[in-house]
């Protein structure tokens, strides 16, 4: 391996590394404050060493790992996610774990298989990535020690993401048998027999994509794993497990070409455009705010199809994965902030999730309500946030492409999403009732969602400095 | 010896064992049998991986099919756990008692 | 310097909100009505300079995200002045008639009223559809908060219908922005969302007929203009006397404004095509929204329903595609955010001292309240249409240039003259005339404060209709640069 | 004549005083104001009268302001001064100012309204300047601003009485019924710029020749429709009986010498326009003969003194448009004039005798008032006389060259209707006279009548006997000649024979010499009564075919069928979430299945069988 290619590694390394240091210090030092102290260290190194890996160009680690501006976009990405999970989990555990160490190593576990995702060409690192991360979820999700809800949200994701990824796997076994590699890489000239396997093999790579994204109709598993999990990682579930997963779908897509082929190009587009309107329909009505954001990231995820099926179209390629990664960063801000602001708000018996706990909240604790609000903006893709220029973006894109089917399924997605963002919002504003005492909660949990308000906002007003950053990434 | 038996075959037993894996994680309730399903189901991606690799005449195939059995046995190790924590907190293992979560 | 002024409102709003803490309940409403009268100060110094060499009175230009060629392009020429100057005045007019009705949260209430405006500043001078529709939207927020929390029995349904209504409307418009700037795109090879720019842009006919239906769309809903009408009378009747005045006098404007600065001049040709339909529109708004406002029993809704029938002759102006049906809906614009707000402001005051807008409970009350009638009387009669009064000047104009363009449509239009005369007298008689209602045993009348908006309200009426040569003159340097006539 | 201006200003200005001081001032400045202004204005007019009459110019201009200037469309503010115009500013100043001073006294001390007073001579005020800006502007639009102006004060004054809701219905019916009209009036204007890219009226006369027969007769028409509406003609007639609702002065004033003259005015202005389309003047001359014979007919069956006068105003102002329509300008100007002064003198003096009965006005709850009541009785007989058109009135005057042209220019039929109808005017003013002040009392008068209240009557009585000897004298060269009963042709003196008869008719009848209950009360002779009661049964039909169902449709669609669209689409939504919230069960397994199902959906795509 090259130094050029060591220093690209440097993010994985630090990670990896990290986990193994923080294993043993937490053998020694069974305390849940030295593990935390020790995962923002390690996250906070990776967060660091990502700029300079970015110097250094693409690099093709083995045939595994393409270490390019792509993937460390995501390899920044998810560390910050994952700070900002371990901050918000800290308090939110100390009544519901007596020892907690191993959640933030779980955390890291879950991060590095997450970015080796975001960093794979190959299915190998595919199936390893993926994997990793999802079965640190299992974990995390079951960690509190009470309570029903986090075993039933856990058995249920095993099950079916277990199912899901022996779809997928199944599938890479076809597409293996077809093309005689494992890595990312178009087929040659194939006979029609070998074209439908490898068509049906990729859709079954896609089904097990699109369950890990929940787009409909793989999507049933996600309002009951979030509404189980623990708020802070259901947080981490809805942002970095996704991303990650997108991530190399995008990466899959253009290498391979998934999208060029009609039929397949026709499964994504039902997906997406069924993903848009059931999602937000769903969430319609929903009181409980963790399943509401549940539904709302299946629309979310519906709506970031568009990026994929964009880049397919050879002009406007860049433009899609552009519309992709900035769609992605402002999401992970936003959904992050949200779940944010149902954790500081949970109390030691549950979650926050209840939508009348939030009534009044304005009055009582303005400065969570704001920055709910603006998630909730955000993600309904109103202007001075962040999800605006993320909306924004979809829609150029969807215009450039043509992808007018798209378009306006996204157009109704939003026409609906904006009743539901809106009752969160709404039920802030209430009249509070006398007398109700807000009680004390987390500083630092506070500080942390205040950071991701305020990031929503300022990147909404000025995206500048984000766009042309993700511009000079390139593409996978 | 070499016996040479026809990809397709194989492809075949594979797609079978994939469906009844599928068949068991949907008739059965006990969290238990539902694992062994679940295992059923990867193991016939991986022979699909093991036939794939013969056709080509490389290792990869097997080489994915010790990854799947790897991190099978890092799910099913996770899963034990979980199962352990429902029988303690459910009194049961029965998963239609886990659908708290509706609507 | 339109920038600033912008920001100036803004961090008001940010000081409003802050001061209610840190100073007292008085402090963010003085903060609100200095803001605001800086900014009409402002307005009113730049129309006093004249404009420059461009016909501008003032333009900014900033680079904010070059990716896409958008930039804070903001310009002031006569018109945006005049909706500039308008918006500032009835800023202060805002606060001042909801003195006393805000009871918790006058912080708050004043930061969503300042950003608000500084949100209707910017559209009203946006120079890039970019920019434009971020202004639009942004105006939208503080004014769903100032509906849901400040409001009436139902705010929660009428905010979110306010809501839901001009954001899928925007939506519309936002992606005709888009296919807009690509076909420029695609034809010029560069991205921009300039407005000057995109008024070269070479579009299909038929395309363009799409995209300008798209900027229709969500100026008609804006305006409102019937069938999209609905929400207006639940988010009028439910908000609170300042949400009222500002979305009579301002928001409602800002869909007229669009129509005659996007919609039309962007796509000239197709806006043409489309202008009996247009008309059509306006002509049915006129009637229905008459029709409406005599069937409705609580003050308010009548009043919001008036608007509806207002901004009828609005559209029946712009699309009448001649200088004095232009003019008519500029002038309809001014006269109906002095008259309109007035009577919002009456039914808050009647809401405030009664506790009802029901008209069925009141009745006879000019005996308690003789000031509040006649101001009532003056405003009902100024959106009657009576001549020597601004909204009549606008009427007639639009009127006039209907009849040059269509003459059915046009006859049409002047019945609606009548449906006023029925509706507005049917107020009046109903609140302030026949027999006292005995449930009303007494009622405060309009003191100092409120009596010296009043007559500054009346007042400007006055001017607009018997000289609205001042307004003529701004709106009708704007009318030569856009090219729309033929 | 530069103090022109100073006329219409001083009736705003005591209006702007009256309203600015909110009723604090005492009565008797009040009194002051109100009147004042107006009697200032009238002496002022009057001056400015001699000087133009003097200078012998033919017009002046005085502008003042541009209005609104918009391309083409730049109409000003100028006051314009003619001899029609000089007239009709003559009768309102002076005519309104005599009103004016009838009313200190009768709205003194009227306690109904709190502050009513001052708010009456705003109002009055206000009038009296919108009039004068009806008459003196130089273009339409100014005129139209006169116009709607009047229609505004006339409705206030209705509904003066603002707390009984009958009063306001008289108020709003007068206001909605003339804005028909001037919707007609408006389209008009709109036609009448889009031909001449004006509305100066002058500049459109001099161009009129212009117009095709056919656009002559559309602006003729739509014209008529504004001044059938202010002048309450059929078809658009019925508010004037119910606006006798408000104070007497206001029906003197307003519904009888001034405001509904305008339509008068506004024709014999447009009279080029006319003289170009003669469908448009036979219509003229239709609606003047309809009118005046439905309304002499109804009068002579009502029981209100005011409502009588009314009907009789209609006819009358039925005269002056038979003359327009038969060309006779100059007569139905005459008869504008004279009539403003007969018939306020009428309606003043019936307000006395209803003040002193206490604000009764049935006839027959008053008679043998004339020995009471003289200051009142003798003005009712003179302006009673002039009505009916006996010689040696006004009336007689100027109605006579209304029925001699009309046979001239129009034949048989419009002299023969005009006939009848004076018949009739003799017929119900005799009945009028001796109800109310012959016979047998039925209420006990008390009079208390100032010298500003009789002044005024013997002023209009003069007038209204000298006013046309005055009419022959000046306005024949003002106007341009006036037909007159210079010569003795048989049919001159059969129209001169026709109110002597009527009278005749009349005091047999009614004075019980001739009893003719039979008549009257058989099956057909009740039926004519009620129908003709009913005004011709107009406000039945106009309630039925307009009011009624519009008033329906607004109660049925009061909650906006509109909204059903969104409502419904709302409720779909709402609908399919609970539909989708249904496949959330909460079990494993039938989340599986679904992943199943989703795969054989994928694969069905994927081989292209979907």
């Amino acid at each position: 391996m090259t130094a050029a290619g060591i220093s690209a590694l440097l993010p994985l390394l630090v990670l990896s590394g990290g986990i193994v240091v923080l294993l043993m210090v937490v053998a020694w030092l069974r305390s849940g404050a030295v593990a935390f102290v020790g995962a923002l260290v390690v996250l906070g190194a990776t967060i660091v060493v990502t700029p300079l890996a970015l110097g250094t160009g693409t690099q093709d680690i083995d045939g595994l790992l393409e270490i390019d501006g792509y993937a460390l976009f995501f390899h920044g990405l998810f560390a910050f996610a994952a700070v900002a999970t371990a901050v918000l989990s800290y308090r939110y555990l100390k009544p519901r774990a007596a020892h907690a160490q191993e959640f933030y190593i779980l955390l890291l576990v879950a991060t590095l298989g997450a970015a080796v995702t975001a960093a794979t060409d190959h299915f190998a690192g595919f199936l390893l990535g993926i994997e990793v991360l999802s079965i640190s979820l299992y974990a995390m999700i079951a960690y509190p020690q009470e309570g029903r809800g986090p075993l039933e949200a856990a058995a249920k994701y095993l099950v079916l993401s277990g199912a899901g990824t022996s779809t997928m796997l199944f599938g890479m076994a076809l597409i293996y048998l077809v093309t005689g590699t494992l890595e990312f890489a178009p087929a040659g000239e194939l006979s029609r027999n070998e074209q439908l396997l490898l068509a049906v093999g990729q859709a079954m790579l896609l089904i097990g994509v699109f369950f890990k994204l929940s787009l409909v109709p793989f999507h049933m598993w996600t309002p009951d794993v979030y509404q189980g999990a623990p708020a802070p990682v259901t947080g981490f579930v809805a942002t970095v497990s996704k991303a990650a997963v997108f991530a190399v779908l995008m990466r899959y897509a253009l290498a391979v070409g998934v999208v060029d082929a009609e039929v397949l190009r026709n499964v994504i587009v039902v997906v997406a455009v069924l993903s848009m309107v059931a999602g937000n329909l769903l969430a319609l009505l929903q009181v409980n705010i963790k399943r509401l954001l549940a539904y709302s990231s299946i629309a979310h995820m519906g709506y970031l199809l568009i990026a994929v099926v964009v880049a397919a179209t050879p002009q406007v390629r860049s433009f899609g994965v552009e519309t992709a990664l900035v769609y992605l960063a402002g999401y992970v801000l936003m959904t992050l902030a949200a779940f944010g602001v149902v954790t500081v708000l949970s109390d030691a018996d549950e979650d926050a999730e209840d939508l009348t706990a939030y009534d009044g909240l304005f009055w009582r604790r303005p400065v969570l309500a704001a920055v709910l609000a603006a998630a909730a903006l955000s993600l309904a893709g109103i202007p001075l946030t962040v999800g605006f220029i993320a909306k924004f973006y979809l829609v150029a894109a969807g215009v450039d492409g043509a992808a007018w089917i798209l378009v306006w399924a996204l157009i109704v997605g939003s026409a609906i999403g904006i009743y539901y963002y809106l009752r969160i919002v709404f039920a802030m504003t209430k009249r509070p009732e006398a007398g109700t005492q807000a009680p004390p909660v987390a500083w630092e949990g506070v500080i942390s969602v205040v950071v991701l308000g305020a990031s929503i906002v300022v990147l909404g007003v000025f995206p500048a400095p984000v766009i042309d950053f993700v511009r000079a990434l390139g593409g996978p | 010896m070499a016996i040479e038996v026809p990809v397709f075959h194989v492809l075949m037993l594979a797609g079978v064992l994939f469906l009844l894996g599928l068949a068991g994680v949907l008739v059965r309730r006990n969290i238990m049998f539902l694992l062994m399903s679940l295992e059923i189901m990867m193991n016939a991606a991986g022979l699909a991986f093991i036939a794939a690799g013969a056709v080509w005449g490389q290792p990869d195939g097997q080489i994915m099919f010790m990854f799947i059995l790897a991190l099978a046995a890092a799910e099913v190790a996770v899963a034990l756990g979980i199962v352990l924590q429902i029988s303690r907190r459910f009194d049961t293992l029965d998963i239609d008692a886990a659908s708290d979560f509706n609507g | 310097m339109i920038l600033a002024v912008v920001l100036l409102l803004l961090a008001a709003g940010v000081l409003a909100w802050a001061s209610e803490r840190f100073v007292g309940a008085n402090a963010p409403r003085v903060v609100s009505v200095l803001a605001f009268a800086v900014g009409l100060a402002w307005a009113i110094s730049e129309w006093l300079g004249g404009p420059a060499a461009t016909g501008l009175y003032a333009a900014q230009h900033i680079e904010w995200i070059p990716r896409f060629g958008i930039s804070v392009a903001l310009s002031m020429d006569g018109l945006s002045l005049l909706m500039v100057a308008l918006t500032m005045f009835l800023g202060i007019i805002a606060v001042v008639s909801s003195w006393d009705e805000i009871e918790t949260g006058h912080g708050f209430f004043q930061f969503n009223i300042l950003w608000v405006m500084a949100g209707v500043v910017g559209v009203f001078t946006a120079m890039d559809l970019f920019l434009f529709f971020f202004f639009w939207e942004v105006m939208l927020i503080p004014m769903y908060f100032l509906i849901a929390i400040w409001g009436h029995e139902n705010k929660g349904y009428a905010s979110m219908k306010f809501f839901l209504f001009t954001q899928i409307s925007g939506l519309l418009m936002l992606l005709a922005i888009l296919a807009l700037v690509f076909v420029h795109f695609r034809s010029s090879g560069e991205i921009t969302f300039s407005y000057e720019k995109l008024l070269g842009a070479d579009v299909d006919p038929a395309i363009a007929m799409w995209l300008m239906l798209g900027f229709f769309a969500a100026f008609a809903t804006k305006l409102p203009s019937v069938p999209v009408h609905t929400w207006l009378p639940d988010a009028h009747t439910q908000a609170p006397t300042a949400g009222s005045v500002i979305l009579a006098g301002i928001l409602l404007k800002t869909g007229a404004y669009g129509l005659i600065r996007i919609a039309v001049p962007l796509f000239p040709q197709a806006s043409m095509d489309f202008s009996f339909w247009a008309m059509l529109l306006g002509v049915v708004s006129i009637l229905y929204g008459g029709f409406m406002a005599f069937s409705q029993s609580d003050f308010k809704r009548l009043v919001a329903y008036s608007s509806i029938a207002h901004m009828g002759f609005i559209l029946i102006g712009v699309y009448a595609f001649n200088e004095v049906g232009l003019q008519g809906a500029i002038v309809t614009m001014v006269a109906h955010g002095f008259s309109t707000a007035a009577l919002f402001m009456m039914a808050g005051a009647l809401q405030h001292r009664l506790h009802t807008r029901e008209m069925s409970r009141m009745g006879g009350l000019w005996v308690h309240a003789p000031r509040m009638g006649v101001m009532t009387l003056f405003f009902v009669v100024a959106s009657v249409g009576m001549p020597g009064l601004g909204n009549f000047v606008g009427e007639f104009l639009a009127l006039l240039g209907a009849f040059g363009k269509n003459v059915p449509l046009a006859v049409a239009a002047t019945v609606g003259i009548v449906v006023a005369a029925v509706y507005g007298l049917y107020l009046m008689q109903r609140s302030f005339q026949g027999t006292p209602n005995p449930d009303v045993a007494a009622m405060p009348d309009f003191g100092a404060r409120d009596m010296s908006v009043m007559i500054l309200m009346a007042g400007a009426l006055v001017w607009v209709g018997v000289y609205p040569q001042p307004v003529l003159e701004l709106a009708g340097a704007t009318i030569a640069t856009l090219g729309v006539l033929p | 004549m530069d103090w022109f201006w100073l006329v219409p200003a001083l009736p705003l200005a005591g209006f702007l005083v009256l309203f600015v001081t909110e009723g604090k001032l005492p009565d008797k400045v009040v009194a002051f104001v109100g009147a004042g202004s107006v009697g200032l204005a009238a002496l002022v007019a009057l001056g400015v009268g001699w000087q133009f009459v003097a200078s012998g110019q033919s017009s002046f201009s005085l502008p003042l302001w541009t209005w609104i200037a918009v391309g083409d469309f730049t109409p000003s503010i100028t006051l314009y001064l003619d001899s029609l115009s000089l007239v009709m500013t003559g009768v309102i100043t002076g005519v309104g100012f005599l009103i004016h001073l009838y009313a200190t006294g009768y709205m003194w001390q009227d306690h109904e309204e709190p502050k009513g007073y001052s708010r009456f001579f705003a109002y009055m005020n206000l009038f009296v300047f919108a009039m004068l800006m009806l008459v003196l502007g130089d273009n339409l639009l100014t005129l139209f601003l006169g116009w709607e102006g009047v229609g505004l004060c006339s409705y206030l004054l209705i509904g003066f009485y603002h707390r009984d809701p009958a009063n306001g219905y008289a108020a709003r019916k007068a206001f909605v019924v003339t804005r028909v009209g001037d919707t007609l009036m408006a389209l008009g204007l709109f036609l009448l710029f889009w031909e001449f890219k004006t509305l100066e009226m002058q500049a459109i006369l001099a161009e009129a020749g212009s117009l095709t027969p056919g656009m002559a007769t559309a602006v003729g028409l739509l014209l008529l429709g504004g001044a059938v509406g202010k002048s309450a003609q059929v078809p658009l007639q019925t508010w004037l009986p119910d606006a006798m609702a408000g104070p007497t002065p206001v029906s003197a004033l307003i519904h009888a010498a001034t405001m509904v003259t305008a339509g008068v005015y506004l024709i014999a202005r447009m009279q080029d326009v006319y003289l170009l389309s003669a469908d448009a003047q036979h219509v003229v001359a239709v609606v003047g003969l309809v009118t005046l014979l439905i309304s002499s007919f109804t009068a002579l069956t009502q029981t209100d003194i005011k409502r009588i006068l009314a009907y009789s105003t209609m006819s009358q102002i039925g005269y002056m448009f038979m003359a327009l329509g038969v060309g006779a300008w100059s007569a139905a100007i005459f008869h504008l004039m004279t009539h403003a002064f007969f018939k306020a003198l009428l309606f003043l003096a019936s307000g006395s005798v209803i003040l002193a009965l206490h604000h009764e006005q049935d006839i027959f709850k008053m008679g043998g008032l004339w020995k009471k009541l003289p200051i009142p009785f003798w003005s009712m007989a003179i302006g009673s006389a002039a009505l009916v058109a006996l010689p040696f009135t006004s009336g007689f005057a100027s109605k006579d060259a209304i029925l001699l042209t009309a046979y001239d220019n129009g034949g048989w039929l419009y002299w023969g209707g005009g006939a009848l109808a004076a018949g009739m005017t003799a017929l119900y003013t005799t009945r009028m006279m001796i109800v109310t002040f012959f016979g047998r009392s039925k209420t006990e008068p008390h009079d208390d009548s100032k010298a500003n209240m009789w002044l005024p009557l013997v002023v209009l009585g003069i007038l209204s006997i000298g006013g046309g000897w005055f009419g022959i004298a000046v306005l024949d060269d003002l106007l341009g000649p006036i037909k007159s009963f210079s010569h003795f042709t048989p049919l001159a003196l059969v129209t001169i024979a026709v109110p002597l008869l009527g009278v005749l008719v009349g005091w047999l009848v009614f004075s019980g010499r001739v009893n003719v209950s039979a008549v009257v009360e058989s099956g057909l002779g009740n039926g004519l009564r009620r129908y003709w009661h009913g005004g011709w049964g107009f406000d039945w039909v106009y309630d039925r075919v307009f009011v009624k169902p519009f008033v329906a449709m607004a109660r049925i669609n009061k909650n906006d069928v509109v909204d059903l669209v969104f409502r419904i689409t709302a409720a779909l939504a709402r609908g399919l979430h609970y539909i989708g919230a249904l496949t959330q069960t909460g079990r494993l397994r039938w989340y599986a299945a679904n992943l199943g199902l989703g795969l054989v959906l994928v694969l069905l795509i994927v081989l292209e069988v979907l």
